[in-house]
């Protein structure tokens, strides 16, 4: 295999400095896997050109799935014969990132025996990315990972693979149990992840508190935060302890940074007007020994957020401003079919169901899905004048 | 190595939740008091049991060969009973009971490359995607940027010296993998020429109405050439955002001479203090320059700092920025302002200033 | 009577703005030092050269018959040598240097029915339009609402106690003639069915093209009726908006059953403290019910009210509702939210709410 | 004449209550008129019928002249034949609608004479409306009226009446002379206020202080609004005399209520941080004596703001931060000029400068007319990735 390494000068440049190096990383892989090799070696003529090497990917993928493989080929095959076919593979992430080593050997076996040996832990969606083999290979990844109990992410116009902060597993905040209602979701729709049929992606991020540590509301088609309803929790003498701490500014960097101006501080007792709280977190960041969410947890659920293709990026917007999120969770599981079959039935080819709410009107998705609107949706009502009244109905 | 498997399992789905979690979780699973940042890279969560869990936080490239994901097994193995997980941003995490392990695992981690840090007010992983590793789209490569970034900002992963958190993104094309749309800082690589028609290829490859449909701005027009179906572009009015290459492969972007990097500040995602905001265009292009981009780097390292000088605590880059309001933003960090900040596309009227509320400054002399 | 002129002069442009200055401003002009407002509606500016100028506000109709401006011509001529004006509100200001006439000229005043008022926190003349009395388009009759409205509030006018100047407006049709799109609280005359088309005038006084380009969201499509040219509506589209029946007289909007008002709150206009925002729905449609419109009357009353007694010093109606956001507003004044509040126009999207920011009440029991 | 006067007893109603009362100014004029009379009776059988009773108008006006006319027809001219022409006639005001008794009466007397003898006082625009009368009487009314020294507002396509708030005349906050300006510039463009050759109508409005008196912000394509670049001026024992007034807190109202959070008070020292003040006047509207704006004194021009039609109202937006307003505005007139020029000739009919900037973009606007961009003129820079790069020009 050694012949088959080519000088790098330009990559070598990146095995320096102190954050961790991904061409060391390549390198590693190049070592023992010639895909690997060649992947160094077109990367470095990249760096040389300015200039990516990769096309289009055609549609590859294994018997009876529709998503989870991102087809890829090179444009100069003859210099990369090994990585002229260089596909890779989104495998479903055990909810949170939880890993045991074992179960990381597992995968490592799996990718070394039948790929790249290079990954990304982990890709953007939050999926274990097996970055780049052949289409002969699929099937036996495959079949070893659903054997070693892994399987398959999401990918093209489907439900994308879900994600969760760790939540519960170990944090304080988590309003809702995270990882269990993103393994459940997940479990309830494989049909929907493995097999696209929507008018584009759809993706599901939960986030346990608003602090959202998983990006939900901007990258999300349905965010799901959780919130609280009832008083902020505060123990006195945490506070107490905590204003005497060194560069301690309770006034100026607590009350004084609170959104809603809710809060007060007379130099010895805090106080909080939780009726007008927005439940922000910042409070309760800056002293989580002293404070913490209210006891009557649930969720706000959110809709919509999307990259910029086509019309911009969205942010999600309020659909449901608090629910509780309990086992079985039928009643989020019947908003997201009444969203799927109205999306799914009228969405434009390549529309986010973001924007298709746009196009079709808040309102309107609303009183089709059978939602009330209520306030909490808007941050204003409208200022224009142009309302579609509808006199028969009233 | 193992007989092939002949019975196929199809949707069974990842793993059950609970399967990795050490058993310390297990035993106090939403019953955490509170956390505390023991040092940079060191977070202790107490139950309300008493229980104790330390997570430790080492920098992961994202893109990990599988023999470092075995030397992370091994140290798991070694330092917490195997138990680790991966953050959302990409870093791993030993996940530690015994809290005499900490300083050896760190130093262990150290030596094999993967330094600890990136909680609390630093800068953490670079949220990014493929580049020139795997991507088609792709105008610039994604980890060469962010390794060399990191590499300058790498005292803020180190320390926890910065007002507040500051998320950096790096995505490399106009589809925005990952959340360049609402970072701190983000870094978007770009295309600026127009898509480079195949002919040859196209009316093989591509269904004319649904390429001409593509584009967002009726840029494409069905045309007829050397006799083919095909489509032309009109040059002022395409913005290269690259939707018609999504749908028609023989529509290519990529331009070795004019791809580059624009540089984007102010976005962010938690709901704490300010509402989530998007990123806005700080520099809206920096020419390629591998292997290391030193105008990239140069160009963040100069809003790091002068953000790090003058925020205050808790605060945002954003809402810093909003603070100061966007003149004094511009001034503050020497980058100039163009006709490109101001937006044109479909909302763009609503970025405009709609007040009287500006900061003067007295006349000269 | 005046013979006949015979020399045609044009473009000589209004009179020269010196021209009806009192002396004592024409001798301080631009050198004003302060003011403040000795009482409802008496206004002092003082200069610096010590000069003291009173203003004396009357409410005026805006509507007014010649006898009426005769009549403070004369007012104006008996108590402060002759000079006045209006104000951009349509109120009617005396000038007066000597301090001992202003009693006497308020009494003048409320005696012949213009009571004295409109100034400081309180709530001035509602500026409006033409309504039945003079326009096309109307929706309802400007006058009448005014009048009514202002009957009801009357108090506010003369005291100046609410928290900070509450401006009303008020226009007859979607043309918005005025500042209703950015008032506290803005009264506006809909239509809320089909233009109705005229099949045998249209042919003749429009143009088809002009005719469907005018449309906003495409609802209007040409079709052969009868035989000739005219144009369809697509029912589903069509928002009411009238801008076909500027560009066509031959499609009228006006119906006796089915036109009414809306109401709309937060706008503002000055500077002062928040930007100027544009008004926000509140009440989607309140029948016509004329001569005195009851509904409305109490329907602004009812906002007026809960306004008055909820916000703090300074704070306009918008920023009042900022503070304690729409979804109290809609409890206080118990008006109800629906689906009509939603905006669903070009930048609709902007108006949702994307954030977790939200105020919750704790589960009832 | 008194055969003439039917019974109207809704109208009648609106007589009652404190408020001056339309419908008694209505019977003053009918008293004596004809046209007032009957539209009295138009007017309530519009109470009656709940509709309104005015056709679209024709083109009407006075030779040499397009616009200040405002041509009316009733659509029951059998039953109001007094009013089957009705125009309304647009009568420049002069600035800060300041007036002699002896002018009023010089308009009156020509009214009376040759109209329904009803007016507004004023239009939205500012015009003296003259409410109503018949074709054969334009040309009479214009000669009275130009002999008075008065002249014909706009009306259509052209440049409308502009308008300022009484600013220096009676106002201590006015940071330039309003009257003055809007003088000077309705005179340089008789020829634009008169004769209608724009796309659409184009609106003056001029505020002294940022207080916005004529509301320029929300309805002016060009408005200009006083401002100040240095140091508000404080008078420190009006400060004093202020806090110890009744009622009176300054932390709160004043400190409290500042936008741009650049005021300390101790209890005894105002202090202001003049380098981060938005010149937003609360704190000088708050205290008149104390307070007052710099005295580096100008101006901020904005463009654009209008009603909805069509694609939503619009307020003005920042085109030059600060520049000083003085005679003989030869800057102000080249900016307007290069305005017009470029919407004269690329603005489509009925767009307004406002939605034409939109529509081109204001940077592509900014170019053409030579100005360069800066930050003060939008709230934010561009959140979508869409560039038009420009790589020739760079
Ligand atoms: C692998 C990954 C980037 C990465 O390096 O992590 C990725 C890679 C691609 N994305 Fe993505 N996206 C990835 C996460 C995202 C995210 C982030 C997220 O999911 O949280 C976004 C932004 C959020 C969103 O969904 O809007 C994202 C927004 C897009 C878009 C723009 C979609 C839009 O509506 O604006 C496209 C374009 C498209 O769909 O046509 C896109 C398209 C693509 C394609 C399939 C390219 C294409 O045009 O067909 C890329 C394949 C790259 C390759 O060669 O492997 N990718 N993509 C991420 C998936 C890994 C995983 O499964 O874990
Ligand atoms: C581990 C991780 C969640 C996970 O399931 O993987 C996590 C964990 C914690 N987050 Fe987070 N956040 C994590 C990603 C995020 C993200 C998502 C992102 O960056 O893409 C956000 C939103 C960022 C944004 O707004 O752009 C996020 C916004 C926060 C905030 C809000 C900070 C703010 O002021 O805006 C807090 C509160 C705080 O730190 O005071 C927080 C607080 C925390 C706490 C203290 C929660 C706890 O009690 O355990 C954890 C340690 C904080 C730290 O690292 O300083 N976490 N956190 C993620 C670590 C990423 C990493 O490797 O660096
Ligand atoms: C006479 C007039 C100007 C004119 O040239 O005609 C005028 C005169 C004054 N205005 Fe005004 N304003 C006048 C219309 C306006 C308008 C325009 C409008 O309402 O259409 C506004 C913008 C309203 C809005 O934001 O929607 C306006 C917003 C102000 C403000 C800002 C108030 C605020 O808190 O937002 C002040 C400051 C104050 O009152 O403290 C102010 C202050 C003043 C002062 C104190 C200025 C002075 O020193 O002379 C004058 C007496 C105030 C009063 O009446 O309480 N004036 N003022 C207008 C009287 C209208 C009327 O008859 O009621
Ligand atoms: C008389 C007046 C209302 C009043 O009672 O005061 C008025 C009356 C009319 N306006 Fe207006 N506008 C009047 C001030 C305004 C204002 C306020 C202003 O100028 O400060 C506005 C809002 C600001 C703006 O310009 O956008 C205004 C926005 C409109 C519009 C919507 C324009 C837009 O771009 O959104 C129309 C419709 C049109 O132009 O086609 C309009 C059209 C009309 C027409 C000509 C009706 C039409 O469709 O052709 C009305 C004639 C009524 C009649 O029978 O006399 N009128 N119009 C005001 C002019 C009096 C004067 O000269 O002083
Ligand atoms: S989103 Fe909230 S609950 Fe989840 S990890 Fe972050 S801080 Fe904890
Ligand atoms: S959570 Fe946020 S809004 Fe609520 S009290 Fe704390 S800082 Fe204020
Ligand atoms: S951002 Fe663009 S180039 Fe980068 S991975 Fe996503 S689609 Fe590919
Ligand atoms: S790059 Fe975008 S704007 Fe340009 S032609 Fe393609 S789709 Fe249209
Ligand atoms: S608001 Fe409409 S109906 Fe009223 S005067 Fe203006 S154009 Fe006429
Ligand atoms: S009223 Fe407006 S929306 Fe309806 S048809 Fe006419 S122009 Fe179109
Ligand atoms: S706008 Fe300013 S200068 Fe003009 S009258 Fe109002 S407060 Fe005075
Ligand atoms: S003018 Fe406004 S921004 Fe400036 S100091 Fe006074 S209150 Fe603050």
């Amino acid at each position: 295999m050694a012949d088959k390494k080519k000088p790098t000068p330009k990559l070598d440049e990146l095995e320096k400095g102190p954050w961790p190096s991904f061409v060391k990383e390549m390198k590693l892989s190049a070592e023992t896997n010639v895909a690997a090799q060649d992947l160094l070696g077109i990367l470095e003529r990249s760096y040389d050109e300015k200039i990516g090497h990769w096309k289009h990917g055609g549609i590859v993928g294994v018997k009876g799935y529709g998503g989870g493989i991102i087809g890829r080929y090179n444009d100069i095959p003859q210099d990369f014969p090994e990585i002229a076919e260089f596909h890779t593979i989104r495998v479903n992430q055990p909810p949170g990132w939880f890993y045991s080593s074992d179960a990381l050997r597992t995968l490592c076996d799996i990718w070394e025996k039948h790929g790249s040996g290079l990954t990304n832990m982990h890709g953007s969606t939050g999926d274990i990315i097996f970055l780049g083999t052949k289409t002969t290979e699929l099937e036996p990844i495959f079949s070893k990972l659903t054997e070693a109990g892994f399987d398959l992410g999401g990918s093209g116009s489907d439900m994308r693979t879900p994600s969760a902060c760790c939540g519960m597993a170990r944090c304080e905040w988590a309003c809702y149990d995270t990882l269990a209602a993103v393994y459940n979701i997940t479990m309830t729709y494989q049909d929907e992840l493995h097999r696209p049929a929507f008018p584009y992606k759809f993706k599901i991020k939960m986030a346990g508190c608003p602090n959202d540590c998983v990006a939900s509301i901007a990258r999300a088609d349905m965010s799901i935060i959780g919130t609280w309803r009832d008083s902020i929790q505060v123990d006195k003498d945490q506070v107490t302890a905590y204003a005497s701490g060194p560069n301690r500014d309770i006034a100026r960097d607590i009350v004084g940074k609170c959104p809603s101006k809710c809060m007060g501080w007379d130099g010895k007792n805090l106080t909080i007007d939780d009726s007008n709280c927005v439940r922000c977190m910042h409070c309760i960041n800056a002293m989580p020994k002293a404070l913490a969410p209210g006891k009557d947890r649930g969720a706000t659920i959110l809709v919509g957020s999307k990259a910029p293709i086509i019309e911009g990026a969205l942010l999600s917007s309020v659909l449901i401003p608090f629910i509780k999120i309990e086992p079985p969770y039928d009643d989020i599981k019947e908003l997201i079919q009444a969203m799927w079959e109205l999306w799914g039935e009228n969405g434009k080819n390549r529309e986010r169901i973001g924007e298709f709410i746009q196009r079709i009107g808040l309102g309107n998705f609303l009183e089709q899905i059978g939602l009330e609107p209520v306030p909490e949706m808007v941050s204003q009502p409208r200022t224009n004048p142009y309302v579609f009244y509808d006199i028969k109905k009233g | 190595m193992a007989t092939e498997i002949t019975t196929r399992k199809t949707d069974i789905g990842p793993p059950h939740y609970q399967k990795y979690l050490p058993p310390v979780i297990q035993k106090n699973y939403g019953k955490w008091k509170f956390h505390e940042i023991l040092k940079p890279g060191v977070l202790l969560h107490v139950a309300e049991s008493g229980d104790k869990l330390y997570s430790v936080r080492a920098a992961a490239p994202r893109l990990t060969s599988t023999k470092t994901i075995r030397l992370f097994a091994e140290l798991a193995d070694q330092f917490c009973g195997g138990y680790l997980r991966y953050t959302s941003r990409n870093n791993i995490e030993f996940l530690l009971t015994d809290e005499k392990q900490i300083a050896p695992l760190i130093e262990r981690l150290k030596k094999e490359g993967y330094p600890v840090g990136g909680m609390g007010p630093s800068i953490t992983n670079i949220v990014h995607t493929q580049g020139w590793v795997h991507c088609h789209s792709a105008a610039s490569d994604a980890s060469g940027v962010v390794k060399s970034v990191m590499d300058e900002l790498f005292p803020h992963f180190e320390k926890m010296d910065l007002p507040g958190k500051l998320r950096i993104a790096f995505a490399c094309c106009l589809n925005m993998c990952g959340a360049v749309h609402c970072s701190d800082i983000a870094i978007l690589a770009v295309h600026r020429t127009l898509p480079k028609i195949n002919k040859e290829a196209l009316p093989k490859m591509c269904e004319i109405p649904t390429t001409v449909a593509s584009c967002p701005t009726g840029a494409i027009r069905p045309k007829m050439t050397d006799g083919k179906q095909s489509v032309e572009i009109i040059e002022e009015q395409c913005m290269y955002c690259g939707n018609c290459f999504t749908v028609c492969p023989a529509m290519t972007l990529a331009d070795a001479e004019n791809d580059g990097l624009s540089i984007w500040v102010g976005g962010k995602v938690s709901n704490a203090r300010h509402e989530p905001m998007f990123s806005k265009l700080a520099i809206p292009f920096i020419p390629n320059n591998p292997p290391r981009w030193p105008e990239v780097v140069a160009a963040v390292k100069n809003i790091v700092d002068v953000y790090a000088k003058n925020a205050s605590k808790y605060e945002r880059m954003g809402e810093w920025i909003e603070r100061i309001g966007w003149p004094r933003f511009f001034k503050l960090t020497g980058i100039e302002f163009t006709k490109y900040h101001i937006d044109d596309f479909r909302h763009a009227g609503e970025s405009y200033k709609r007040s009287t509320h500006l900061k003067h400054t007295p006349a000269e002399g």
